[in-house]
């Protein structure tokens, strides 16, 4: 029956790796070859790139909007740092694990607090939710070590073998094979009908549940998950850093993610990836001409970005890849339909 | 949609290739490179610009050659996030091959580049941060700023002597407010003083109201004051509006409150205001009035305290560079450092072979009115103090 | 005689507003029951009540003999209770597609599957292909909804709320806005539903009420005015008055 | 007891300063539902015309307060009508992207101009000190905080309630298209809110810079306290928000006083609850948006 094979081929096809992907990871992968002096920042990119895929699977394709999200990155940040400070777990890679459980925890106990409301509530009871932690952090300093942070964190080598070195080599490997693999998983979540429900549930949530789908236990589901993939890239960041500070868990930590987000697009994994990307080097290059006042130049971009339009901007990115595909292909590149928005 | 998106990752693997780069360092050779990293946005920015500032007069000063060596400096902003200055160290150190890393707003980022700079054997010259243990952290730290060990054990010995029985305290929570705070207590209990109420603020903190409130109803003889540069001005207002100056609740404290960059603005609160610290815009010497005219002229305020830990530095920096006669080994920098001794904006200063700490005089000054502005008057030296907080130990 | 869906003294009130009275309804299994009334009569109202939209301030709501009073929206749907929607409420972002698998994967309760890419079962590929066919929506099945026609749009509707394979629908106005040219396609679909599929018609146009329906209950203010055979219906001089006759144009 | 007072004294002072710099973004989030996180910066360039008025022109200070309104509007108006209108029916995102994009421009603007110093006022003498008010200690520049802003809270009740503007606005705001239809120019009564709002922030601005400091990062800082004002109290009046500052002011003080140690916990618990308890604020519309 040729209806049947269609429907089965078309309902897969979303979920089929597509050249430019495959483009994407080897070019990620030559980057780490080719610039041996760019490790750290990097390294940076990464860690940022995971965080951002961890907001989009809430904002993206839940639709549940946070300005504290930095609290699961944070508490994955300061397990992993004590779980080695204390020498509890030395294998890196089962602390960080561990550290991204812990997040999950703290996640799946505060999205009780989160499904409720509407977006700006969402929004504040998360900021909430990381400020105190932030307040807990610094009061409980003999634990946390307060304001000055974790001190003295030493790693151990991955699985026993790859030593962290100082030119962020290691880190930078061991980082980008766990986005990867992270990356992979999300996917799979995305496009499995799991993935599917979240997306109804974010476009019509009185049709999702009118169709049967369970809103608020999908939403506490997706946030647990959310928040272990945030607490994997605060450990990620203890790890890679040996630091753990109270502004792990600070605001702007979180509302430089939402723009990270924002500026990559919302609502497909690569956006959080590609944000990062765009925001880090966009950071690095204003900060090496006016390390005083980058802030305006970055501000500046955002206003423009906003002004001009995000689907614009997209379009002139495109332009130049567009026109050598008409060229070689001959045939039209459809880059028309501007990009559905989140909340 | 998706063909858009599709389109959109090549667009952006074609923008990340030229983008790199371009940011590849450019390499230039035969220079003593100095990587200077200060908090220059965010809340600490101050102290940040006031460094940079300092080393840039110093350079405009001295020239920027030394040992036969040009010097150049590379600023980065780490916003006072150590997980910046940390990466920033690091790539400043593997990619610009710098001799010296230098700044350090805060504690937790001195700390931060601390391992690196043991690592690579070099110098980190912190101009700023100012709790105890910085030094101990790395064999190749060397401060030019001060510890807050050698201000507050001397104001709480001061105040013993100068008939202050009962003090509370009000420091900001986090470490240097709780160094401040233990050696003040310590050595003003040890000569028989008693601390009545002691409160601890919240670093971030909007409004002093309601904790000054509380020193006033304690009504001690004074109040020992921390709470870092920038917030001393709204504290000083509010201290005067809640009435404490007409109470006799006196001020006491090290001087980051009554930092010279904002005292003038004060008021006529701060008239009279009693604290240790290691400089004041006033101290009477010839080379201090010639820094001070230099640093207005070109920056249009005050230097503070920080500008002159920052001059110091640099001048610390260049002095090794001329023993070393430009060789930039890290060793050898440091040995040349190690008990070097010279005279400084803020007076006779050196550097503590043992500790690499810095050894100089701390002040006893009172706000007073001098040209019709505010400024800190030096009335007691104590000379060659060092870091009580390692001398301990 | 079994009954498929009934009210038991239905009260709901907004403020001090009842807008619907001492609601008492039985809908025979298999049935093609209307409701209908004036514009403000409440219609919608009982329906939000029906599915567990709004909860209401009295009385019971069974489904098949059982209290289905409290259950939440996604239960109800489980439990074999579906409906479509007077405005539209479609996935602007999916596509018919992917609509109609969400649909099958929940009632299958496969929704949850996050591990499974979509359209690797075969089951469910078997019965969103049959869906699609039934609806006409296979040309269009990966387009996006918000770019198809209204009237296909309507389809998907209906098509939804019987992927969730019901015992009780609820159809409400499924005609409502879609143009002439396009009407027949869903008139046929509704007509096409199986009969062991009990239908609850709420609807405006009186042509569809009396060309589809074997039972019709009037609403007025809230309140039952009368029940019957749409012939009964049709004669009754109370209906002519309060409904019939004030609205001219049917 | 002298000091209960005191502190109440002191925390309704705080609570109405609050409610000043915080009302414009409850009027731009509840009524025209725009996010504007840049509010603060308006607040803080009422906060800098003041201080430079006064201290490098000498002005006196009754003087340069409503200059700081003026100023601050203007702005407000020149933005609202170049950049802000277009974004109106924006996703919320884009206007958060916007806004903070201009937080950053302004605060590094700030910088660049008056350094990054904090900055102070220089006050009337009339202003320093405490009074003495049956041994209760009263701050006379609090005393003047409450006066200004007690006045401005009911000047606006009234224009809300008793003016045609009021209820022009009121119209504009519970459906924008009938009142179109009713002859209403709302996009010019939306801009003409926005600028009292941005007004407002700067006078807020200019008299807060005594109490929480003014220095560049003034927005950053303060954002998420109007947020929290205008989250817990509800955006769709002015009482919810004017109740939720005096709130916070108060809760904020007597935490500090009376248990300083979990000072920071009882503002953000207290938020969380109240959140939860009744999503759209306090006093909000119990109907989602």
């Amino acid at each position: 029956m040729t209806a049947l094979s269609d429907v089965s081929t078309h309902a897969m096809a979303s979920a089929r790796w597509r050249i430019s992907e495959v483009a994407f990871w080897v070019l990620a992968l030559a980057c780490a070859f080719l610039f041996p002096s760019r490790y750290l920042i990097m390294t940076d990119i990464v860690r940022l790139g995971l965080f951002a895929v961890s907001l989009d699977l809430i904002l993206g394709y839940a639709g549940i909007v946070s300005l504290g999200h930095a609290a699961f990155f944070g508490v994955g940040a300061y397990s992993a740092g004590l779980l080695a400070l204390h020498g509890i777990i030395n294998e890196p890679v089962i602390a960080l694990v561990v550290a991204g459980l812990v997040a999950a925890v703290l996640g799946f106990l505060t999205s009780f607090l989160v499904i409720r409301g509407v977006d700006l509530t969402r929004l504040m009871v998360t900021l909430g939710i990381a400020l105190l932690l932030e307040a807990l952090a610094e009061r409980f300093s003999d634990i946390t070590g307060g304001t000055d942070g974790l001190q003295g964190i030493e790693m151990q080598p991955i699985l026993g073998r790859f030593a962290f070195d100082m030119f962020g080599k290691t880190g930078l490997f061991y980082s980008l094979i766990v986005l990867f693999i992270l990356f992979l998983l999300a996917r799979r979540v995305v496009h499995s009908p799991f993935g599917l429900s979240l997306r109804a549930i974010r476009n019509n949530p009185l049709r999702a549940a009118a169709i049967g789908i369970p809103v608020n236990r999908r939403l506490i589901a997706v946030y647990t998950l959310a928040a272990f993939y945030a607490g994997i890239a605060g450990a990620l960041f203890t790890q890679t850093t040996a630091l753990a500070s109270l502004d792990v868990f600070s605001f702007e930590r979180s509302a430089d993610l939402m723009l990270v987000l924002v500026i990559g697009g919302t609502g497909y994994l690569y956006g959080g990836l590609i944000g990062a990307v765009v925001f880090k080097m966009l950071q690095e290059l204003f900060q090496s001409i006016t390390p005083q006042y980058w802030l305006f130049w970055i501000g500046l971009v955002l206003v423009m970005i906003v002004m001009v339009g995000r689907a614009r901007i997209h379009r002139w990115v495109l332009f130049v890849p567009n026109l050598i595909i008409r060229q070689c292909a001959g045939r039209k590149a459809a880059v028309t339909v501007p990009e559905g928005d989140a909340p | 949609m998706l063909n858009r998106r599709k389109m959109l990752l090549w667009g952006a693997a074609a923008a990340v290739l030229p983008g790199w780069c371009a940011s590849m360092p450019a390499w230039a050779d035969d220079a003593v490179k100095i990587g200077l990293i200060l908090p220059m946005t965010g809340g600490q920015a101050s102290t940040g610009k006031q460094i940079d500032n300092a080393i840039k007069l110093y350079m405009q000063q001295k020239g920027d050659t030394v040992g036969g060596k040009k010097i150049e400096i590379i600023l980065k902003d780490d916003a006072a996030v150590p997980d910046n200055t940390k990466r920033l160290a690091q790539e400043l150190i593997v990619n610009d091959k710098v001799n010296f890393i230098a700044g350090f707003g805060v504690t937790p980022a001195a700390l931060a580049a601390a391992p690196l700079a043991t690592q690579a054997k070099i110098p980190e010259v912190v101009m700023a941060a100012g709790t105890s243990i910085i030094t101990e952290r790395s064999p190749y730290i060397v401060r030019t700023s001060f510890t807050l060990a050698q201000s507050s054990t001397i104001i709480g010995d001061w105040a013993v002597k100068n008939g202050i029985k009962k003090v509370a305290t009000l420091t900001s929570d986090y470490a240097p407010g709780n160094d401040a705070l233990t050696f003040f207590k310590q050595h003003f209990t040890a000569g028989g003083g008693e601390i009545v109420e002691e409160v601890k603020v919240p670093l971030a903190n909007p409004d002093f109201a309601p904790f000054l409130q509380r020193m006033k109803d304690a009504k001690p003889d004074a109040m020992f004051v921390f709470v870092p540069a920038g917030q001393g001005g709204n504290f000083m207002k509010q201290y005067a509006e809640r009435g404490l100056d007409k109470s006799g609740i006196k001020v006491i404290g090290p001087g980051d409150v009554m930092d010279d960059d904002l005292l003038n603005n004060m008021g006529d609160a701060a008239l009279g205001a009693v604290t240790a610290h290691l400089y004041s815009a006033a101290h009477p010497s010839q080379m201090n009035k010639e820094f001070v005219a230099a640093y207005k002229k070109a920056f249009g305020n005050r230097p503070g305290f920080m500008a002159v830990s920052g001059y110091d530095g640099i001048h610390l920096i260049y002095e090794a560079l001329k023993k070393t006669g430009g060789a930039t080994d890290g060793d050898r920098l440091i040995e040349a450092m190690k008990g070097m001794t010279w005279e400084s904006p803020r007076g006779p200063i050196s550097i503590d072979p043992e500790t690499r700490d810095i050894v100089q005089n701390i002040y006893i000054r009172k706000v007073e009115k001098v040209d019709g502005e505010l400024y800190n008057v030096e009335f007691a030296t104590f000379e060659a103090v060092k870091d009580s907080g390692k001398t301990k130990k | 005689m079994t009954i498929a869906l009934e009210t038991r003294g239905l009260e709901k009130s907004f403020g001090g507003l009842r807008v619907t009275r001492d609601l008492s309804l039985k809908v025979v299994q298999g049935a093609r029951h209307a409701l209908i009334g004036p514009n403000g009569a409440g219609k919608t109202t009982v329906i939000n009540q029906l599915t567990g939209v709004l909860t209401p301030n009295g009385g019971r709501i069974l489904l098949e003999g059982y209290d289905i009073t409290g259950l939440s929206v996604h239960k109800r749907v489980l439990r074999g209770l579906s409906r479509t929607f007077q405005i539209n409420q479609l996935y602007a972002d999916l596509t018919p597609l992917e609509t109609i698998g969400l649909a099958v994967s929940e009632r299958m309760g496969r929704g949850g599957d996050w591990w499974r890419r979509m359209g690797t079962r075969n089951d469910v590929n078997a019965e969103i292909s049959e869906i699609l066919s039934r609806f006409h929506l296979l040309d269009v099945m990966t387009e996006l909804t918000s770019t198809l026609p209204y009237g296909k749009q309507r389809l998907l509707e209906i098509a939804v709320a019987i992927a969730a394979r019901p015992r009780v629908l609820l159809l409400d106005e499924p005609a409502a806005g879609v143009p002439e040219s396009e009407r027949h396609d869903i008139l046929a679909a509704v007509a096409a539903l199986p009969r062991e599929v009990t239908v609850l018609l709420i609807e405006h146009d009186m042509d569809l009420v009396f060309s589809f329906a074997d039972r019709i209950s009037v609403l007025v203010n809230g309140g039952l005015l009368t029940e019957g055979a749409p012939d009964e219906v049709a004669r009754d001089p109370q209906v002519r008055a309060v409904y019939l006759g004030e609205t001219t144009d049917v | 007891m002298a000091s209960i007072l005191t502190n109440l004294f002191d925390g309704v002072a705080y609570g109405m300063l609050l409610f000043v710099l915080a009302c414009g973004l409850a009027v731009t989030l509840g009524l025209m539902n725009f996010v504007n996180l840049a509010h603060g910066a308006f607040a803080m360039a009422g906060g800098y015309i003041c201080a430079v008025l006064v201290n490098q022109s000498g002005w006196p200070f009754f003087a340069a307060l409503p200059l700081a309104f003026v100023g601050s509007a203007v702005i407000g108006i020149a933005l609202e009508r170049t950049l802000y209108r277009h974004l109106y029916s924006r996703s919320h995102l884009d206007q958060v992207l916007f806004s903070i994009g201009l937080v950053f421009m302004s605060v590094a603007a700030v910088d660049y101009i008056m350094g990054s110093s904090r900055v102070f006022i220089k006050l009337p003498a009339a202003l320093e000190g405490q009074i003495d008010l049956f041994g209760v200690g009263i701050g006379r520049y609090r005393l003047m905080i409450v006066a200004i802003c007690g006045l401005l809270t009911l000047a606006l009740q009234l224009i809300l309630a008793k003016t045609r503007f009021g209820s022009r606005l009121r119209a504009a705001v519970d459906d924008p298209r009938a009142a179109i239809g009713l002859g209403i120019n709302v996009p010019q009564v939306f801009a003409f809110t926005f600028a009292f709002g941005c007004g407002l922030a700067g006078l807020g601005g200019a008299l807060s810079a005594e109490i929480l400091g003014l220095d560049p990062y003034f927005p950053l800082k303060f954002m998420i306290y109007f947020l929290i004002v205008v989250t817990v109290g509800g955006s769709s009046s002015i009482t919810g928000p004017f109740l939720a500052s005096l709130l916070l002011g108060i809760a904020d003080v007597a935490g500090k006083y009376y248990v300083p140690k979990v000072g920071p916990f009882v503002i953000y618990t207290v938020m969380i609850v109240i959140l939860l308890w009744r999503p759209n604020g306090l006093f909000g519309r119990t109907a989602a948006r």
